[in-house]
């Protein structure tokens, strides 16, 4: 009797964290990239020109010098990638980044700041 | 049998012969007339003007399901058998019921070059804004203000508006009541939200065309001659246009205005040869019938049937399009087009804003003037409707 | 006195006796919540005279074994055909009525002859097989009612000039001659609808008296038992046949006088779904697959027709919005699967 | 006359026809109306493929009442909502993919459990009534389910999606979008034959379902239940507590309907949130009986024939009518006229052969008996 009881809240349980673990890589996030001058303490990033940005190895778009755009993401780990573009080519100078999402965050990430490195690339908020 | 067989092979060899007559193709679909005709007929029109496919015509008619919540299924299949056709080029549903998003989408995925028309779509507006290239509806934004404005101009102190829970899971319509309970509050006019049963349960049309036939009269003892009456759901206006008549209390319009709408059944309108396609003098028949039932200057619609326009100028801007005369997204075009089947009826429209505040400029709200028995038009077109009424959270608790 | 109140509810069934009494309390409810007791009784009523015979016409069939009748479609649809084919040769009044019924009952003749033909070969499986020959018959004769070269202006489509419309007025041709024949008025509110109730009593009268004749009793025979029957020399088939026909003749008479009290004729998909309230009408009287009395018939209209007319007016009542539809759904609904668990514990 | 009837029966050719008179009638009337639709072979077989996959789950799950004697199962209707309630909280959560998926299931599980906890209970009250029983109880419950998501949810449970979420802050809207779902099980293991894509994993799915019942069939309970379906009295006698295992077969039903009808969606790819699940039972009773199957007993082979039977009409019949009788609308009465009249012709062939069978077995054993005698 005992050990069914305890086999079945053993159950209960890992179906209970199955249940956490598939909410986790489940879900959505959203990811704001822009490609507009960011301030940083006291430097400010400009943009300049215009970026082909692929998020999760997924094409999101061109983004030209103001503009914004949004990616859809699932799960916690992601990559995103930027190149530049002149003249419908591509210049080869490419950027990555990883970054961590946790279930409720949402992130804008700045493309200025990627390519000069900046610590402040990406704001997650809740 | 054998006859059979023979005009069978001539049929498919006739239909293989000419089918290279039209240099594309339109596929439309329709409900059938067990809900109302008028959609049905406008599909027809396009026929007779353009053409069958199987006659080497432009036009490729099929219809909807009569349940369709229930043969989803049916609905997706019809209009994903259109990609077949190399010579599709654009797809027009009206009464854009369950399944036409995703019968869209699998359009999309095999054939990305056929323009995807919507009318009066079923399902959420912005799922639907999301895949079909053009979205048409009645304004019922503009119209949660203008049908009790029209009620005042009758008179009203009253305003009685029956649904039930299924309907009001559809944003626009439960945002149209909302709208309809503030301009109420604003104008002074008492609202009543009342309960009917819902046509696809268990009590069937029947059941619930009984209700409304057994309550109207009772209704109208309890808030007056003054109250106007509305309904969600088609059926249920035959049993309310005929109570209405008889028993006294106003009624601006039907959810899909048209004459032909409840009128013909509820007061026995009798037609000819002669009002055959002829809206006019469907009108001046309506009219008369109204007028002899003691209804004059209570009851209205619109002059021209609202899904008979949809379905033939969606039909026909697509035509357009596809022959380089009109832009996809011009409002001019798109009324002109409807303009066409309703020769002299002013339209208004306006684009449907999202609950994100973003305004979908592939969905278009329509409206036509309301016309009143044994009184003439309401004018509506022309009044200027206040911005507060378009606000996405009127009615938010 | 305790084993007379025990006697009543086991030949009354407790789950009717509760349903009763949840009438009753909706009855007390309406001045509160400000309808007027009297129309609601009048409502019952005309309720009860409208949908009495489609409910009886199910007893022939069950008597015989064959089941509830899913197939009731196919007897509207001949009552249907009366009905337009009367109003198309432009018959007023009481003429009319009765042409539209003479010309149903001889469709219904013919349709009930076939059906039966068809159940005979699926015994066992009758209620099933009964169900998609009312939803085929109903598509089918949706074609008919478009291709038919009716007519009467006052039937056809308005902007398409051919074919008949959904809903067609009875008004100017036979609306409430039987409703308004003997009509007898009770204050500004109720009126009794003697000449409905009369024909309704005529016709169980009717039924009740065949049951008695000598064919109506091989039929029960049949009913209860196929083998012993054989053994008596009674023809089955032909027994169960003679069921069908009249359970189709008698649906196809219950639609017209629903038609001439209710003042439209629907066409198209309306006859879909009107099996099922006749069905769950006569199972709320307690009626069985295989057992089904005049009792049934009589008690289970009048709580089913109750219940649908009451409940939505009185929940509407006490919350105003569409929520009471959602109330109605699960109280009527809730109802009904009550009674139909309780039955077989009030048998035995 | 009957003699007659009976010599002919067992003439091997007549009996092979009336075997298998119903697909031979479906293969006929599909020869005749795929031409006359004018559909393409790839769109047929591309149709074909798709309603496989998306409808045998749900009728498998009618089996296993009927082995218990319950007959067909209209109350599969309730385990359809459960699924739906799953998946209408993954979506408002944006829970995507498989893992979306799997967790619908997750959460729909314990629902579905309950409600056919519950249905088997009612059912149990109206034993010989299971059939009318079920069908009043889907209509109840949809009523309940109504009160729960369109009034419930955004008023006491809290869902923030505002694409799901009505404007007025409550109730939850008449479709739902289930993009994030879409077909993710069927092009989850991708295969391209020519234009044609294979749902390689809902097929695996529907196989190892399969594999499952014909597995359950020889278990305790599985044996147990057949004993109940045959005989009530025999397996109380023989200690089998007949409630309880009629109300498990339930059970199981109800859990099976909730996992089909999410298999179902995630192919459609919208859901209807308050009809979805209405018709549910009446379909797939409607694909299983022309399968072959009959109130008392059901298999898997009648699953499969039966979806492929009613689908292909279902797809050819629109078209094909409207060819026939030229105008559109009549095409779509058409439709459903031969639909339903083809399901009742075919299950009055069925009883015809089962009475010739019957009649069969009966002169065979009186051809035996006379053949002792005559020693």
């Amino acid at each position: 009797m005992r050990k069914q009881i305890i086999i079945r809240t053993a159950l209960v349980t890992a179906l209970i964290l199955i249940g956490i673990f598939l909410y986790v890589i489940g879900k959505e996030h959203k990811v704001v990239i822009d490609n507009r001058d960011i301030s940083i303490g006291d430097i400010t990033y400009s943009a300049s020109t215009t970026y082909v940005v692929w998020v999760d190895n997924q094409e999101i778009g061109v983004i030209k010098k103001g503009e914004r755009n949004a990616a859809i993401v699932t799960g916690v780990s992601h990559k995103i990638v930027v190149e530049e573009i002149k003249s419908n080519v591509l210049t080869g100078e490419k950027h990555e980044k990883r970054f961590r999402l946790k279930t409720n965050e949402s992130a804008t990430v700045n493309i200025p700041a990627i390519i000069n490195n900046a610590n402040e690339w990406i704001d997650k908020t809740n | 049998m054998k006859k059979l067989l023979l005009s069978l092979l001539f049929i498919v060899l006739f239909a293989s012969i000419t089918l290279a007559d039209a240099p594309f193709h339109i596929g439309i679909m329709t409900g059938t007339v067990s809900q109302q005709e008028d959609e049905l007929r406008g599909a027809e029109r396009l026929i007779e003007e353009y053409g069958r496919v199987s006659d080497g015509g432009m036009i490729s008619h099929v219809t909807s399901p009569d349940n369709p919540d229930a043969e989803i299924e049916t609905t997706i299949s019809q209009i994903t058998a259109w990609a077949d056709d190399p010579l599709m080029k654009a797809i027009v549903v009206q009464t854009s019921i369950s399944g036409t998003t995703e019968g869209f989408r699998r359009v999309r995925e095999l054939r990305p070059d056929i323009l995807l028309f919507a009318g009066s779509p079923q399902e959420d507006p912005a799922m639907i804004a999301g895949v079909a290239d053009l979205v048409m509806q009645n304004d019922n934004i503009s119209r949660g203000y203008l049908l009790i404005l029209g009620a005042k101009k009758l008179g009203a102190d009253t305003f009685v508006h029956i649904s039930f829970p299924r309907h009001m899971s559809y944003e626009l319509l439960s945002r149209r009541r909302d709208i309809m309970m503030e301009t109420c509050k604003d104008f002074g006019i008492e609202f009543v939200n009342l309960g009917a049963p819902d046509p696809r349960s268990d009590v069937g049309v029947a059941g619930a065309q009984q209700y409304l036939l057994e309550k109207v009269p009772a209704w109208i003892e309890e808030y007056g001659q003054k109250a106007a009456f509305f309904t969600t759901n088609d059926a249920l206006e035959e049993p309310l246009i005929r109570q209405v008549a008889t028993f006294g209390g106003l009624y601006v319009e039907g959810d899909y205005a048209s004459p032909t709408m409840g009128y013909p059944g509820a007061l026995g309108v009798k037609f000819e040869e002669a009002d055959k396609g002829n809206w006019p003098n469907i009108v001046k028949k309506v009219e008369e019938k109204v007028i002899e039932a003691g209804a004059a200057g209570r009851m209205g619609c619109w002059a021209f049937s609202y899904p008979y326009c949809i379905a033939a100028g969606l039909g026909e801007h697509a035509k357009r399009i596809i022959e380089g005369k009109s832009e996809l997204l011009d409002k001019t075009d798109i009324i002109d087009a409807l303009g066409v089947y309703s020769p002299g009826a002013g339209w208004n429209a306006s684009y449907y804003i999202d609950a994100d505040d973003v305004v979908r400029k592939n969905f278009m709200l329509v409206y036509q003037d309301t016309y009143i028995f044994g009184r003439g038009y309401l004018n509506q077109t022309s009044e200027v409707i206040p911005e507060k009424y378009y606000d996405k959270n009127i009615g938010k608790k | 006195m305790k084993k007379k109140i025990q006697n009543i509810i086991e030949n009354f069934g407790l789950p009717r006796i509760i349903i009763f009494l949840f009438l009753v309390l909706l009855f007390i409810l309406t001045p509160f919540v400000g309808i007027r007791f009297d129309t609601s009784i009048n409502d019952i009523i005309v309720r009860f005279g409208m949908n009495g015979i489609l409910v009886l016409s199910l007893i022939p069939m069950v008597k015989t074994g064959c089941g509830l009748n899913f197939g009731l479609q196919l007897g509207i649809i001949a009552g249907i055909l009366g009905a337009v084919i009367s109003i198309e040769m432009e018959m007023i009044g009481f003429t009319g009525f009765f042409t539209a019924i003479g010309i149903a009952i001889f469709f219904a003749v013919i349709f009930g002859f076939l059906y039966g033909l068809l159940l005979n070969k699926v015994k066992g499986d009758e209620m099933v097989v009964a169900t998609y020959v009312g939803f085929s018959s109903v598509s089918f004769m949706s074609i008919m009612w478009l291709m038919l070269p009716f007519k009467s202006p006052n039937m056809i489509w308005a902007y398409g000039g051919s074919g008949l419309r959904t809903t067609i007025n009875t008004k100017g041709y036979w609306f409430h001659v039987l409703t308004d024949f003997l009509k007898i008025k009770i204050g500004n509110y109720i009126f009794f609808p003697s000449g409905t109730i009369l024909f309704f009593a005529f016709l169980t009268f009717l039924v009740w008296a065949f049951f008695k004749t000598k064919i109506g009793t091989a039929m029960i025979v049949v009913g209860s038992n196929t083998d012993y029957a054989n053994s008596c020399g009674i023809n089955v088939d032909k027994m169960r046949s003679i069921s069908v026909i009249l359970s189709t003749v008698i649906a196809a008479i219950g639609i017209i006088v629903y038609q001439e009290s209710f003042g439209f004729i629907q066409l198209y998909t309306a006859p879909l779904f009107m099996a099922f309230p006749a069905v769950a009408a006569l199972l709320l009287g307690g009626a069985t697959v295989g057992k089904a009395s005049i009792k049934n018939v009589i008690i289970g209209v009048f709580l089913f027709q109750s219940i649908l007319t009451m409940t939505p007016s009185v929940v509407s009542n006490i919350i105003k919005s569409d929520m009471s539809e959602t109330i109605r759904i699960i109280l009527s609904n809730g109802m009904i699967v009550y009674a139909l668990t309780r039955i077989t514990r009030v048998r035995t | 006359m009957r003699k007659k009837s009976l010599t002919k029966t067992m003439n091997p050719s007549v009996l092979f026809l009336i075997n298998y008179a119903v697909p031979i009638i479906f293969i006929i009337l599909i020869a005749f109306a795929i031409p006359l639709s004018g559909l393409s072979g790839l769109y047929f077989i591309r149709e074909l493929m798709i309603r496989l996959s998306r409808n045998s789950f749900l009728i498998l799950a009618l089996l296993i009442p009927v082995m218990a004697g319950m007959g067909m199962n209209f109350s599969i209707v309730l385990g359809a909502m459960a699924g739906e309630i799953g998946l209408i909280f993954i979506t408002d959560w944006q829970i995507v993919g498989i893992s979306g998926m799997l967790l619908a299931i997750l959460i729909s599980t314990p629902i579905a459990v309950l409600l056919g906890y519950f249905a088997g209970i009612v059912l149990n009250r109206a034993k010989g009534r299971e059939m009318v029983t079920g069908f009043m109880l889907a209509f109840f419950m949809n009523g309940i389910y109504q009160l729960f998501v369109l009034f419930g949810m955004g008023n006491i449970i809290p869902i923030s999606n505002s694409s799901i979420l009505l404007p007025r802050g409550y109730g939850i809207r008449n479709t739902i979008n289930l993009l994030g779902i879409r077909q993710v099980l069927d092009k989850l293991i991708p295969l391209k034959i020519g234009d044609i894509l294979i749902p390689v994993a809902t097929f695996l799915v529907i196989a190892t379902l399969c594999v499952f019942i014909t597995w359950f069939r020889k278990t305790k309970l599985g044996q147990d239940m057949r004993t109940v379906g045959q005989d009530n009295e025999v397996a109380r006698v023989s200690g089998i507590n007949v409630e309880n295992t009629r109300v498990l077969s339930i059970v199981i039903s109800t859990v099976l309907a909730c996992y089909g009808q999410i298999l179902f969606l995630q192919n459609i790819g919208t859901m209807n949130t308050y009809q979805s699940h209405e018709q549910v039972g009446v379909f797939a009773i409607a694909a299983l009986l022309v399968g072959g199957a009959s109130v008392a007993k059901a298999n898997i082979p009648n699953v499969f024939i039966g979806v492929i039977l009613f689908h292909t009409m279902f797809v050819v019949a629109p078209r094909a009518g409207k060819a026939l009788m030229g105008q559109a609308q009549l095409g779509e009465y058409f439709r459903v006229f031969v639909s339903y009249g083809v399901i009742a012709f075919s299950l009055a062939l069925y009883a015809w052969r089962k009475r010739v069978e019957k009649e069969n077995e009966r002169k065979k054993i009186m051809n035996y008996r006379k053949s002792i005698l005559a020693k």
